[in-house]
């Protein structure tokens, strides 16, 4: 039972109502929203294996779960979903060693109170790559250990990556 | 030894003439030979092949501004790079040159010599800590302990040279070792003592490369770690004065090693000694200290002091326990 | 104490071997090129600023004014136009005025391979530096006009 | 050999090993609090050197954005583009003619040795020792007019295009890569293992110093010669197949002792192992066109794509967004050094400032890729 599986069995536990389905490549427009789930994907068209949507709040049972599964935080992406006033931070695992395996894990907050769980203290990798999405997006990471901008100065006050920044 | 003003004031015109010659056209060397070792050319534009180089140098460092740091003891501040000057130039005085053209023979002349180091020391201290800056205070405090450590085992090396030649004069020292290479300290055929003088002379030089702050050795201004070291908030003349302070502490620590092992000016093969010898030598070791410079990299603080206590002291004190056997013995 | 031993055994050596080595580089010929005395040749491929080509004959440049170095251009750094090409049957357009802002460019070559009609190059031009910003926009017709003249 | 002493009395003092240092490669600021010389907190400061790559790549189209890869990481900027080229060739759905796929590795594992090497002469330049520099230059400059050669430009290379690559390599670059190769070997030995690697200078220096368990390597996210100095054998070359990489054989260096001294032998084996690729990618390289053919507006379906290459710092990544549009929806660079310099603060607490220094050599930043 090689780790693809094995990870999604684990995953699935997290959401007991929805199936596992794979998903056919549709053409038009962003991905069709759908509720939380684990759906496999076929690797060489987009480059991860599972794709995972979750609530917020069970963003740290999932790092919990990848952390035990021996994965590590390749990075942490935010996308500015503006016409749906959502904002969804998208979280990347990967196998460090050992037999290969991507997960694409996404949550989808309202993007007037855009707030998160951090999960820097499973990955300390997140400090960085948190404070990094809070300084262009300004989501906020509950309980980060010291979520300041990295990479904007200090007293810059805006978050240019979103779709309705105007410098 | 007549005393006349005349020679006094020969010799003081000479020495500053050498200090100052040298100083400048070490620099020149070393900028030529670390080129050479690195195939390519130096400096090659002021001048025939660089020759005026260190004159645009010393016009160019002296047309800077000397900034003083505000809040600093400016009194200090200005006195340590001169002082890191006259020590090196005063020890030339007791440097058997040649026979005859030797400035003061005194009795205790390598005394005199190692006490000037220490004050040499003391210079970069007092650079390092007037000038305020956090660089500066790492890097004097690294130079105090490397110089503390490193003096050590060069004055237990030369307490073996003095029991062999029998006399602190460094003329005497030198013309016991007159006639040929063999009768060089550093060979010494007769009486068993080429078994561990070889020993002492490599500890000697490691030290002296050590005592200069240069090459494998130079935590001081350990350029990529403190930027300059303690020559961080010096100006115009305030850092000309220590990098020729430096370059006279070569010239000096190569014209001791000289005297004290390579036998001062006499001729390998024993016929005609004389002054050229003596340079010859220097400028053979001068070379030295350029190639260890661009050939390694920089020790880190722990090695370099273990280097001293755990390997130099405990070789060099065996050293002067087997010398001190072999003397009694033949 | 053994690793005392090794330790200054084979540290000696290797720097000894060390020193050999730098040694034996000391007497070794210069590699490096000296720059204002010897100039280096480009490679045929290589990537200066962007010039006009002149067909042969006639030294006009190939040019149709269509535009389309202009919006490949990631950072705008071309601006063109051309007038009507009055005269006996000629049709198109004529050229009058290609001017290139060279501090915005990043030599990614979309002009060049966007340009249907051969009318771009890459120049062999290496020594650009100036101190006047102002040096950096080239009017590059201008410049294939020089280039006719110094060609009779 | 960090010595565990008590390091938490007060007299403490700040020491900004600030944005202009000789140290640090570039603009990166760490502040540390030592205590004499020892580290109690380093903690590095980045976004001096920040532009925003991400937001331009949204502004314009997927073409316009190849030249600013090449910006991120100057030293390895052909994998930056080969990264570029496959997750958008991976939207699009382009095929890449075999000939250029050769070409994309001859030129990928050249500029890996140019990177190696520079980052060898500045690694020796941290270390206090000035020669080895100029020995590497002398190496490098003979790839760089190789790739300059084919690629037109010298360092920040635009060199591949969705679908293939801009220009052909002729006889002469092939015969100027045999004899790069055979050059190198027979420098090697000398230059850089004889007069570097077995110094005992050098050995004390680096030997013991700048521990990374293979656990922090995991949970810091450190890829590349970090993650392989430490025993974990991820080179995606190797795990995540990508280009024609599985038709050459070569192995993946890996050291187990964690120290600053087996991320240097890692790099130094890469090297060899590159010039093993080159010389089979030469031998096997086909004929036929070079350049595939690609629409010339790209309007890839929306979805979300990923695509990893190995470059010489670790693995860099290209998350894409798109919704359909001719315009990127959105792009997050993942930068192997942005990881790599996140366990700098945890590792380099209790060394001493000259060994943090040369932990950071080490490390192998290139700053403007950790600030994107």
């Amino acid at each position: 039972m090689d780790i693809r599986e094995k990870t999604q069995i684990a995953l699935a536990l997290l959401f007991p109502a929805a199936p596992v389905t794979e998903v056919p490549v549709v053409a038009e427009g962003p991905p069709p929203p759908r509720d939380a789930g684990v759906v496999i994907q076929d690797f060489p068209r987009c480059g991860s294996h599972l794709d995972v949507l979750c609530r917020p709040d069970q963003v740290v049972a999932v790092a919990q779960i990848m952390d035990t599964e021996g994965f590590f935080l390749e990075s942490i992406a935010g996308v500015d979903w503006l016409e749906k006033q959502q904002l969804e931070v998208l979280y990347d695992y990967n196998r460090l060693g050992g037999e290969h395996c991507r997960v694409m894990v996404r949550t989808l907050v309202p993007r007037t109170e855009p707030v998160v769980p951090t999960i820097s203290a499973v990955f300390p990798a997140a400090n960085w790559h948190e404070r990094e999405t809070f300084d262009f997006y300004g989501v906020h990471f509950q309980d980060h250990p010291n979520l300041i901008r990295i990479l904007l100065p200090e007293d810059a006050d805006f978050h240019p990556l979103l779709k309705d920044f105007m410098p | 030894m007549e005393t006349s003003i005349w020679r006094a004031l020969f010799y003081l015109v000479g020495i500053m003439a050498f200090a100052g010659l040298n100083a400048a056209y070490l620099g020149w060397c070393e900028r030529k030979g670390a080129a050479r070792i690195q195939r390519r050319i130096g400096p090659c534009e002021a001048g025939f092949a660089g020759l005026l180089q260190p004159l645009a140098d010393g016009l160019k460092l002296m047309s800077k501004q000397l900034l003083v740091p505000q809040g600093v003891d400016g009194i200090i501040f200005r006195v340590a790079p001169v002082l890191a000057m006259v020590p090196a130039i005063t020890s030339m005085v007791v440097i058997p040159f040649s026979g005859n053209i030797e400035a003061r023979a005194m009795e205790l002349s390598v005394l005199l010599l190692f006490a000037l180091a220490s004050l040499g020391m003391m210079a970069i201290l007092l650079g390092g800590w007037a000038s305020g800056n956090k660089y500066a205070i790492i890097s004097s405090a690294r130079a105090v302990s490397q110089n503390l450590a490193y003096e050590i085992p060069m004055l237990v090396t030369v307490i073996t040279i003095v029991m062999i030649s029998g006399s602190m004069n460094l003329r005497e020292i030198a013309l016991n070792q007159m006639g040929g290479f063999w009768h060089w300290n550093i060979f010494r055929l007769e009486n068993g003592h080429f078994l561990t003088m070889w020993i002492s002379f490599i500890i000697f030089f490691i030290c002296s490369v050590a005592e200069t702050n240069r090459a494998p050795f130079d935590m001081a201004e350990a350029e990529s770690e403190l930027v300059a070291g303690f020559m961080t908030e010096y100006g115009s003349m305030g850092f000309g004065l220590f990098m020729m302070g430096e370059y006279l502490n070569i010239v000096v620590g190569a014209c001791l090693t000289t005297t004290l092992f390579l036998g001062g000016w006499d001729c390998p093969f024993g016929k005609t000694p004389g002054v050229w010898w003596f340079l010859l030598k220097i400028y053979m070791l001068i070379f030295t200290f350029i190639w260890i410079r661009w050939t390694y990299p920089r020790t880190q603080i722990y090695r370099l002091l273990n280097l001293s206590w755990k390997i130099l002291i405990p070789f060099s004190l065996a050293n002067l326990l087997i010398t001190a056997a072999l003397i009694k013995v033949f | 104490m053994s690793g005392y031993w090794s330790d200054i055994f084979t540290g000696s050596k290797s720097l000894v071997t060390g020193l050999l080595i730098t040694g034996r580089e000391f007497f070794k010929p210069v590699v490096t090129e000296q720059y204002p005395y010897e100039v280096p040749t480009m490679t045929p491929l290589f990537r200066g600023h962007i010039e006009l080509i002149g067909n042969e004959a006639t030294g006009q440049p190939n040019c149709v004014v269509c535009g389309m170095c202009q919006r490949a251009c990631p950072s705008t750094c071309i601006s063109l136009d051309g007038k009507k090409a009055e005269g006996e049957g000629a049709k198109g357009k004529v050229l009058t005025s290609y001017v290139l802002d060279f501090t915005k460019c990043s030599l990614c070559g979309s002009c060049v391979e966007s340009c249907n009609f051969n009318a771009l190059r890459f120049s062999k031009e290496y020594n650009l530096a100036s101190f006047d910003k102002n040096d950096f926009i080239m009017d590059l017709l201008k410049r294939l006009e020089d280039q006719n003249r110094c060609k009779q | 050999m960090t010595v565990p002493i008590s390091l938490r009395h007060d007299e403490t003092f700040v020491l900004n090993l600030g944005p202009q240092h000789p140290a640090t490669h570039g603009v990166l600021r760490v502040i540390l609090t030592l205590d004499g010389e020892y580290v109690v907190k380093a903690e590095p400061v980045l976004g001096y050197v920040h532009r925003m790559h991400e937001k331009l790549a949204e502004g314009g189209t997927f073409a316009q954005f190849m030249p600013n890869t090449a910006r991120m990481d100057y030293l390895h900027a052909l994998a930056f583009n080969h990264g570029w080229a496959l997750v958008v060739e991976k939207a699009a759905g382009i095929e890449v003619p075999e000939r250029a796929e050769y070409i994309r590795v001859i030129t990928v594992e050249l500029n890996r040795i140019a990177s190696h090497l520079l980052w060898w002469a500045a690694f020796l330049l941290d270390l206090g020792g000035f020669t080895p520099l100029l020995y590497a230059f002398d190496d490098r400059e003979k790839i760089i007019d190789l790739l300059e050669r084919v690629t037109g430009s010298r360092l920040t290379y635009c060199y591949m295009r969705f679908g293939g690559v801009y220009n052909d390599i002729d006889d002469e670059f092939i015969a100027g890569t045999r004899a790069f190769i055979k050059r190198l070997r027979s420098r090697m030995p000398r230059f850089y293992h004889d007069l570097v690697t077995h110094n005992i200078i050098l050995i004390k220096r680096i030997k013991d110093i700048g521990f990374i368990t293979p656990e922090q390597c995991r949970r810091y996210g450190a890829t590349g010669p970090v993650a392989r100095g430490s025993g974990i054998s991820y080179d995606i070359r190797k795990n995540e197949p990508y280009s024609v990489y599985p038709e050459f054989d070569f192995e993946v260096p890996v050291f187990d002792e964690c120290d600053s001294m087996a991320r240097y032998m890692v790099r130094m084996h890469e090297m060899e192992q590159s010039l093993r690729i080159i010389e089979q990618a030469l031998d096997k390289l086909p004929d036929g066109p070079v350049m595939g053919k690609a629409p010339k507006v790209l309007k890839p379906e929306a979805g979300y794509y990923y695509s990893a290459v190995e470059t010489a710092r670790g693995s860099l990544g290209y998350r894409l967004i798109c919704d359909g549009g001719k315009n990127p929806y959105k792009l997050k660079l993942r930068s192997p050094t942005f990881s790599n310099l996140s366990l700098f603060g945890e590792v380099a607490e209790g060394m001493l400032l000259a060994d943090a220094l040369a932990f950071m050599g080490s490390l192998d930043l290139v700053i403007p890729e950790i600030d994107r």
